[in-house]
């Protein structure tokens, strides 16, 4: 933008003869990208908090090289408006890199986007695959883990619970098949039985016509892939219909507003994340006292402390290798053991943190607690047997 | 299939079938008196659960302990509430539009669905989540093989029909009725009849929408679950049931809004395993529905004076 | 009655329960005036749209120039010959003056989708055409309109209205003009002027034969040929206005005396 | 004797006005503080104001059409340039693409409604078949690129044909209902199914002009421009095609058939008018830009799926024939250009954007109804330029 940089520079002098010599650190533009409307902007505002809170805690330190300025833009969790503002963020280059993407199927419009710039980015939440498998791109890189891991662990554990037949639902979209697919093809291979799975749309209300044919099947756990709203209609209307079998899901569910979406019903509800839990690492209180001590309106739910550390990843390059998105893309081939509030992050040669744990979790009374660290595991409490 | 399926399906079926004519019916009574659709329908359905909502929080919080008493005051709230948003709505919005072209009323009503589900959103309280309605009605219920009948639903269903025959009731016996209807048969006569135009239109859209808060609270009460974007599905439905029965009709109304709940649960249990498609089922029959029957099952033939 | 240009037979129209025609029976002549008259609802509007394929017959036959039309849609009543102008004029108010009446010659011009987008010099050609001829027209009417022709017909008088309603039907050169109570809406003197223009455009075009339906007699009286009198969708009378205006039963039907 | 109500005016104030615009745009794209755009943005509304007081409005508006020809010419002279301004700045380029893509799209919509009065509540789904059309082809077959935009606005048109009969037999509200349910079946459809890829969505492949990669970078001499020019020199081809086709349509025979169909189908029956045959011409020609500008889209963007075609995106685009003014093609050219780029510019309002959206439509349905540009009278002034030959 030629004439932008004139008025700029016109301004910019105009400011340091009326300023006089008090010299600022350069200023460096990073984005944060991920749904702030639409049905899962909970976890998209919570993720930009997160990342705004990196972005002021080392504005804040006095040893920061350069003054970070974060740009906040709205992928609405649309394939079209994700390439569009992927298309805005990587084409401004004054934007050394950024943090992006909750949905898988935005992330996947974008992928091709980033790497035609050469942005850099570092994934926060979206969890398919084939968004760091599916191509070669150095640009790409995420610090959550895939679902594939997820679901090996999962269907591991539940199996070892002593479980023996599941009715699956997912969502159809990218995500909810992807965790179907993996999840059936380990639980598969672990000797679970899976009695019928069931398709329903992403935005569907009513699930009793499903789970009606569910009940006759009669399965000991019932399964869903797929994000919170869905799962709060599932559980709930699970009960409705006398349904006793447990109730087993994925990441995508394992947020505040599942616990106060479904209330009591809540209570024993098994998922999965990558990650160690927060609670668990040295940093994680910190995270929260410093969130809860920045006065954000909203919570930073499931996905805030990934958006942290992928927007902590990129100040730290920053200020190693400087705001250059070449330097930025090399370091980043070889971050390993990066200490961060979710544990160490590795990147293998796609950019995939090779996310050593997941943590199982379970509910008790309305919190998603570790289940290492439960009544459940202590045998204090049951989940449902049939 | 086995009966106790079939018994849990029909159940199913007619809950929501409830929940949509109750929606189609306040469609069905705009456009009878102002030949309006009113789009923004099923986010007032919304706005009335979430009022029923903040009351029962507020009513909890002042240590009211009685869930049926509770549940009464925050039904009569909501419904009191949407009626007079309703009214305040067709005052400022839809009669000042009265001579656009029909469609202007259609469009500005549906952005204002957006913006009411919008402000939800964004300044409720944690509005963009999900939120959990306590079950404030009894949950006995008994079952026979795969069939499991709730006192609560089964109560609801009651409650229902009669608010429907009610609204019909009103509609047909009352002075006020005669006066939407009239209203509804020629606007100009019915203002040479002495009729106040203007307020059988505020009292119709009040009516029209109380029922949407009425039906909202129907709904939470069945699936204990809300959000801010609940309402967009269930109004586009609630529109076309009262479209495939017949606009201006509440029969038609009510035909439709059963209609299409039973294409629903046809379409899911007909594809078992790809019941995702049973929208797209009855959309279909939806749309063939309309090519045979242009003015819906009980709509009037259209005849235009030359 | 020799070689009518349209004769109606037995003809019938019911609504529902509702019986609007009653086994109508109607020679028009060439080249005359026919007055229809009849109380409010006694038919007349319904016989009209009838014969203009609006409203299907119920039983009997309309033949128009020695042709069976009674199943015929409006388009091809048209095409046959006959126009019409509607009692609640009925213009298309957004558009202009020229394109209200060049609608009257659809039959004229050429609708093709590539002959409009892709020939222009020839459309353009039909155009300046269609243009000299709609101002010639309407300039028989009232030359200020001519002037005017490019603006909408929404801000015009009721009786402009009426004259463009009559050109629109008029400029295909039909052999049938139904006029359906063209004095509506306008003044007794108003009324005047548009007979006198109906008569000067009767004396114009030698092959014209108009039905009009009125309620002002005395504009019965001065241009009709010839008079049916309807009640209860049934033609109770038929002769000059003279006649008919004399028959007791019309005076008991219609002319309000008891 | 043509108009003598008024003497021919000069084509000098439309000129000023369109430079003016020009320059304008450039600024507002530029800006980058939201302070600055939003100054902008109210300066442009009290100088509209100030100017409409002033009565230059008209005085622009009645240039304008007095001296059509050379107008458009200066209008696309004008777009032409604020693109090369940009030519190194590749997301001012997209924005300004994919107004481009939505121009052709919205006067599809317009011919339906804004001519035959066929209300389309499902153009992003047509949109949607261009979109998947391109993204299918481009990846199983090796057919020319141009031949697949055009088979992508056939296929969108074939399409059309499976709702023709209800959109026909039915009026009003019925009519919408049709559409409505139409465009909430062909999203379920396009989430539910797997060979389309489901809600994941295509990859599409990038625009190929007879070998010419256009999702490669410009560089002519010391010149290098970004890749998106190409697509803005295809797609405001496209556009302009379709515009002129449109005003053909519009000063024609055929432009009045379709008024009077939507004005009064039974005085168009009385007078020879095949209502179908409007109506089919309409619905199927509309679709027909709709699925051109999805083709393009598809190949411009690299991806797409099916959250893109919500009855949503379908009322926006029924926003923009609306705001523009019914029937009115410059109308949909300058709302497009404000419903696309002023929400993209208020990225600072973030969640605020589609309830502020939402607001300024209703204000508009209430204060403006007739839309921004009304449409103007038929004239048959691109008939009255040409020479005779009678």
């Amino acid at each position: 933008m030629k004439l932008n940089k004139r008025i700029g520079l016109t301004l910019g002098l105009l400011l340091i003869i009326l300023a006089g010599p008090a010299w600022a650190k350069e200023k460096v533009q990073v984005a944060f990208i991920g749904p702030l409307t639409g049905g899962v902007s909970a976890i998209g505002v919570g993720g930009r908090n997160s990342a705004d809170l990196a972005v002021r805690l080392r504005n804040a330190d006095p040893k920061a090289k350069y003054e970070y300025e974060l740009v906040v833009l709205d992928d609405e969790c649309k394939p079209n408006t994700g390439v569009q503002v992927a298309t805005k963020a990587a084409a401004d280059k004054k934007i050394i890199a950024a943090a992006a993407h909750y949905c898988s199927v935005v992330a996947l419009a974008g992928v091709d986007v980033y790497h035609k710039f050469g942005l850099p980015i570092v994934v926060w939440g979206a969890v398919h695959p084939d968004i760091t498998y599916g191509n070669d791109y150095k640009e790409i890189h995420r610090v959550n883990g895939t679902m594939i891991n997820q679901n090996e662990v999962a269907a591991k554990f539940v199996k070892e619970l002593g479980y023996k037949t599941w009715v699956n639902l997912y969502d159809t979209t990218d995500y909810g098949k992807g965790m179907n697919e993996y999840f059936s093809k380990y639980l598969t291979a672990n000797g679970g039985k899976i009695l019928g799975s069931f398709g329903v749309t992403a935005d569907q209300q009513d699930f009793t016509a499903e789970l009606t044919q569910a009940k006759k099947l009669d399965p000991d756990v019932i399964w869903f892939g797929g994000l919170t709203p869905l799962g709060v209609r599932i559980r709930l209307q699970m009960e409705k219909l006398g349904l006793t079998s447990q109730f087993q899901s994925c990441s995508g569910i394992i947020s505040d507003a599942y616990v106060t979406g479904t209330g009591e019903l809540a209570e024993g509800t098994i998922a999965f994340r990558e990650g160690e839990p927060v609670e668990h690492l040295p940093g994680g209180k910190w995270f929260m006292e410093e969130y809860n001590k920045a006065g954000y309106s909203e919570a930073p739910d499931a996905f805030g402390p990934f958006a942290f550390v992928a927007m902590n990843l990129i100040l730290d390059t920053i200020e190693e290798v400087g705001p250059k998105r070449k330097a930025v893309v090399k370091r980043m081939e070889n971050i390993k053991d990066y200490k961060s509030i979710v544990g160490a992050v590795t990147f293998d040669e796609h950019g995939q943190n090779i996310s050593p744990a997941i943590t199982k979790y379970v509910v008790q009374d309305g919190q998603w607690v570790p289940w290492q660290d439960s009544e459940y595991a202590a045998g204090k409490r049951q989940l449902k047997r049939r | 299939m086995d009966i106790g399926l079939i018994a849990q399906q029909t159940v199913n079926g007619l809950m929501l079938g409830l929940i949509y004519s109750l929606v189609a019916v306040g469609f069905t009574l705009f456009f009878g008196v102002l030949d309006v659709i009113k789009f923004s329908h099923g986010d007032m359905l919304t706005w009335g659960v979430f009022t029923a909502f903040s009351v029962y929080l507020g009513l909890t919080l002042i240590g009211l302990a009685a869930p049926v008493l509770i549940l009464v005051i925050v039904a009569l709230v909501a419904m009191a509430a949407i009626g007079f948003l309703g009214a305040a709505i067709a005052k400022v919005l839809i009669i000042p539009l009265k001579g656009a072209p029909p469609l202007n009323t259609l469009l500005i009503t549906l952005m204002l669905g957006t913006v009411l589900r919008e402000s939800i959103r964004l300044f409720y309280p944690d509005g963009a989540n999900p939120k959990h309605f306590p079950a404030l009605l009894p949950d006995w219920s008994h079952s026979w093989g795969h069939f499991t009948l709730r006192f609560d639903n089964a109560l609801m269903l009651l409650t229902g029909l009669l608010m429907i025959v009610l609204v019909q009731l009103v509609i047909k016996r009352t002075k006020l009725g005669m006066a939407i209807r009239a209203v509804s048969q020629d606007e100009e006569t019915a203002r040479v009849m002495g009729i106040n135009f203007n307020l059988v239109v505020y009292v119709t859209f009040a009516i029209g929408s109380a029922l949407a808060a009425f039906a909202g609270v129907i709904y939470v009460l069945y699936y204990n679950e809300l959000s801010f974007n609940m309402g967009l599905l269930l109004g586009a439905i609630g529109f076309s049931a009262a479209a495939v029965g017949g606009f201006g009709n509440i029969y038609g109304a009510i035909v439709g809004g059963f209609l299409f709940a039973m294409l629903q649960s046809i379409g899911a249990a007909a594809l078992p395993f790809a019941s995702a498609y049973k929208d797209v089922f009855a959309f279909g029959v939806v749309i063939v529905l309309i090519a045979v029957k242009p003015t819906g099952i009980l709509g009037e033939k259209e005849t235009e004076r030359v | 009655m020799q070689n009518p240009l349209l004769s109606i037979s037995n003809l019938g129209k019911k609504f529902g329960g509702v019986t609007a025609l009653v086994d109508l029976d109607l020679a028009v002549p060439r080249n005359r005036i026919f007055g229809l008259i009849g109380p409010n609802g006694s038919g007349k509007t319904t016989f009209f749209n009838v014969v203009t394929g609006i409203y299907p017959a119920t039983s009997g036959t309309v033949v128009f120039e020695k042709e069976d039309i009674t199943r015929f849609s409006p388009q091809k009543v048209y095409r046959a010959g006959v126009a019409r102008t509607f009692q609640r004029s009925r213009l298309l108010l957004p558009l202009s003056i020229l394109d209200n009446i060049t609608l009257g010659d659809h039959s004229q011009l050429e609708n093709g989708l590539f002959f409009n987008l892709f020939r222009r010099r020839a459309l353009a050609a039909q155009y300046r055409q269609l243009l000299d001829k709609s101002r010639d027209l309407i300039t028989i009417f009232d030359p200020g309109l001519a002037d005017r022709i490019f603006e909408p017909v929404v801000n015009l008088p009721m009786i402009s209205r009426r004259r463009i309603e009559i050109c629109r039907a008029l400029i295909s050169n039909p052999k049938l003009l139904l006029l359906d109570e063209p004095s509506a809406g306008m003044t007794h003197e108003e009324t005047h002027r548009l007979i006198d223009d109906i008569l000067q455009i009767k004396d114009k075009i030698a092959d014209l034969t108009i039905i009009i339906i009125e309620h002002e007699m005395s504009v019965m009286e001065r241009i009709t040929d010839h008079c049916a009198v309807l009640n209860f969708g049934q033609k109770i009378c038929e002769g000059t206005y003279q006649q008919v205006a004399a028959d007791p039963e019309v005076q008991k039907a219609y002319l309000g005396v008891d | 004797m043509s108009e003598p109500s008024r003497t021919h005016a000069s084509l000098l104030p439309s000129v000023a006005a369109v430079l003016a615009g020009a320059v304008y745009m450039v600024f507002f794209l530029a800006g980058e503080s939201q302070m600055v755009v939003f100054g902008l943005l109210v300066g442009a509304v009290l100088a509209l104001a100030a100017f409409k007081h002033w009565r230059v409005l008209d005085a622009v508006g009645q240039s304008a059409r007095d001296h059509q020809g050379p107008f458009s010419i200066v209008v696309v002279a004008a777009v032409a340039a604020v693109c090369l301004y940009f030519y190194d700045d590749a997301f001012v380029l997209f924005l300004l693409g994919t107004v481009l893509v939505y121009v052709l799209t919205c006067l599809g919509l317009n011919i339906q409604f804004g001519f035959v009065g066929v209300m389309n509540f499902a153009g992003a789904s047509f949109f949607g078949v261009g979109c998947y059309t391109a993204a299918v082809l481009t990846k199983h077959t090796a057919l020319p690129h141009l031949l697949i935009i055009v088979l992508g606005g056939l296929l969108a048109a074939l399409l059309g044909f499976v709702i023709l009969i209800p959109v026909l037999k039915t009026r009003g509200h019925y009519a919408a209902l049709v559409t409505i349910a139409f465009a909430l079946l062909f999203k379920t459809f396009l989430e539910v199914n797997d060979t389309l890829g489901g809600p994941q969505g295509l990859k599409a492949a990038g625009l190929n002009l007879f070998g010419w990669d256009v999702g490669r970078d410009i560089a002519i001499g010391d010149f290098e421009g970004s890749f998106y020019l190409g697509y803005i020199a295809v797609i405001l081809l496209l556009a302009i095609l379709g515009f002129i086709m449109a005003r053909r349509m519009e000063d024609s025979w055929i432009g009045l058939n379709m008024d009077a169909v939507r004005l009064d189908e039974t005085v168009s029956a009385c007078f020879g008018q095949s209502i179908p045959r409007w109506k089919i011409t309409a619905f199927t020609i509309g679709n027909f830009y709709c699925g051109v500008a999805g083709a393009f889209y598809a190949m411009m963007l690299g991806y797409i799926a099916p959250t893109n075609f919500t009855f949503g995106d379908s009322l926006i685009l029924l926003s923009i024939v609306i705001l523009g003014g019914l029937g009115s093609l410059w109308g949909t050219v300058v709302a497009t250009g404000i419903v696309i780029i002023i929400p993209e510019k208020f990225q600072v309002l973030q969640e605020y954007r589609f309830l502020l959206f939402s607001a300024l439509v209703i204000a508009i349905l209430l204060f403006r109804p007739q839309g921004l540009l009304p449409r103007p009278l038929r004239g048959y002034r691109t008939l009255k330029s040409l020479p005779g030959k009678s």
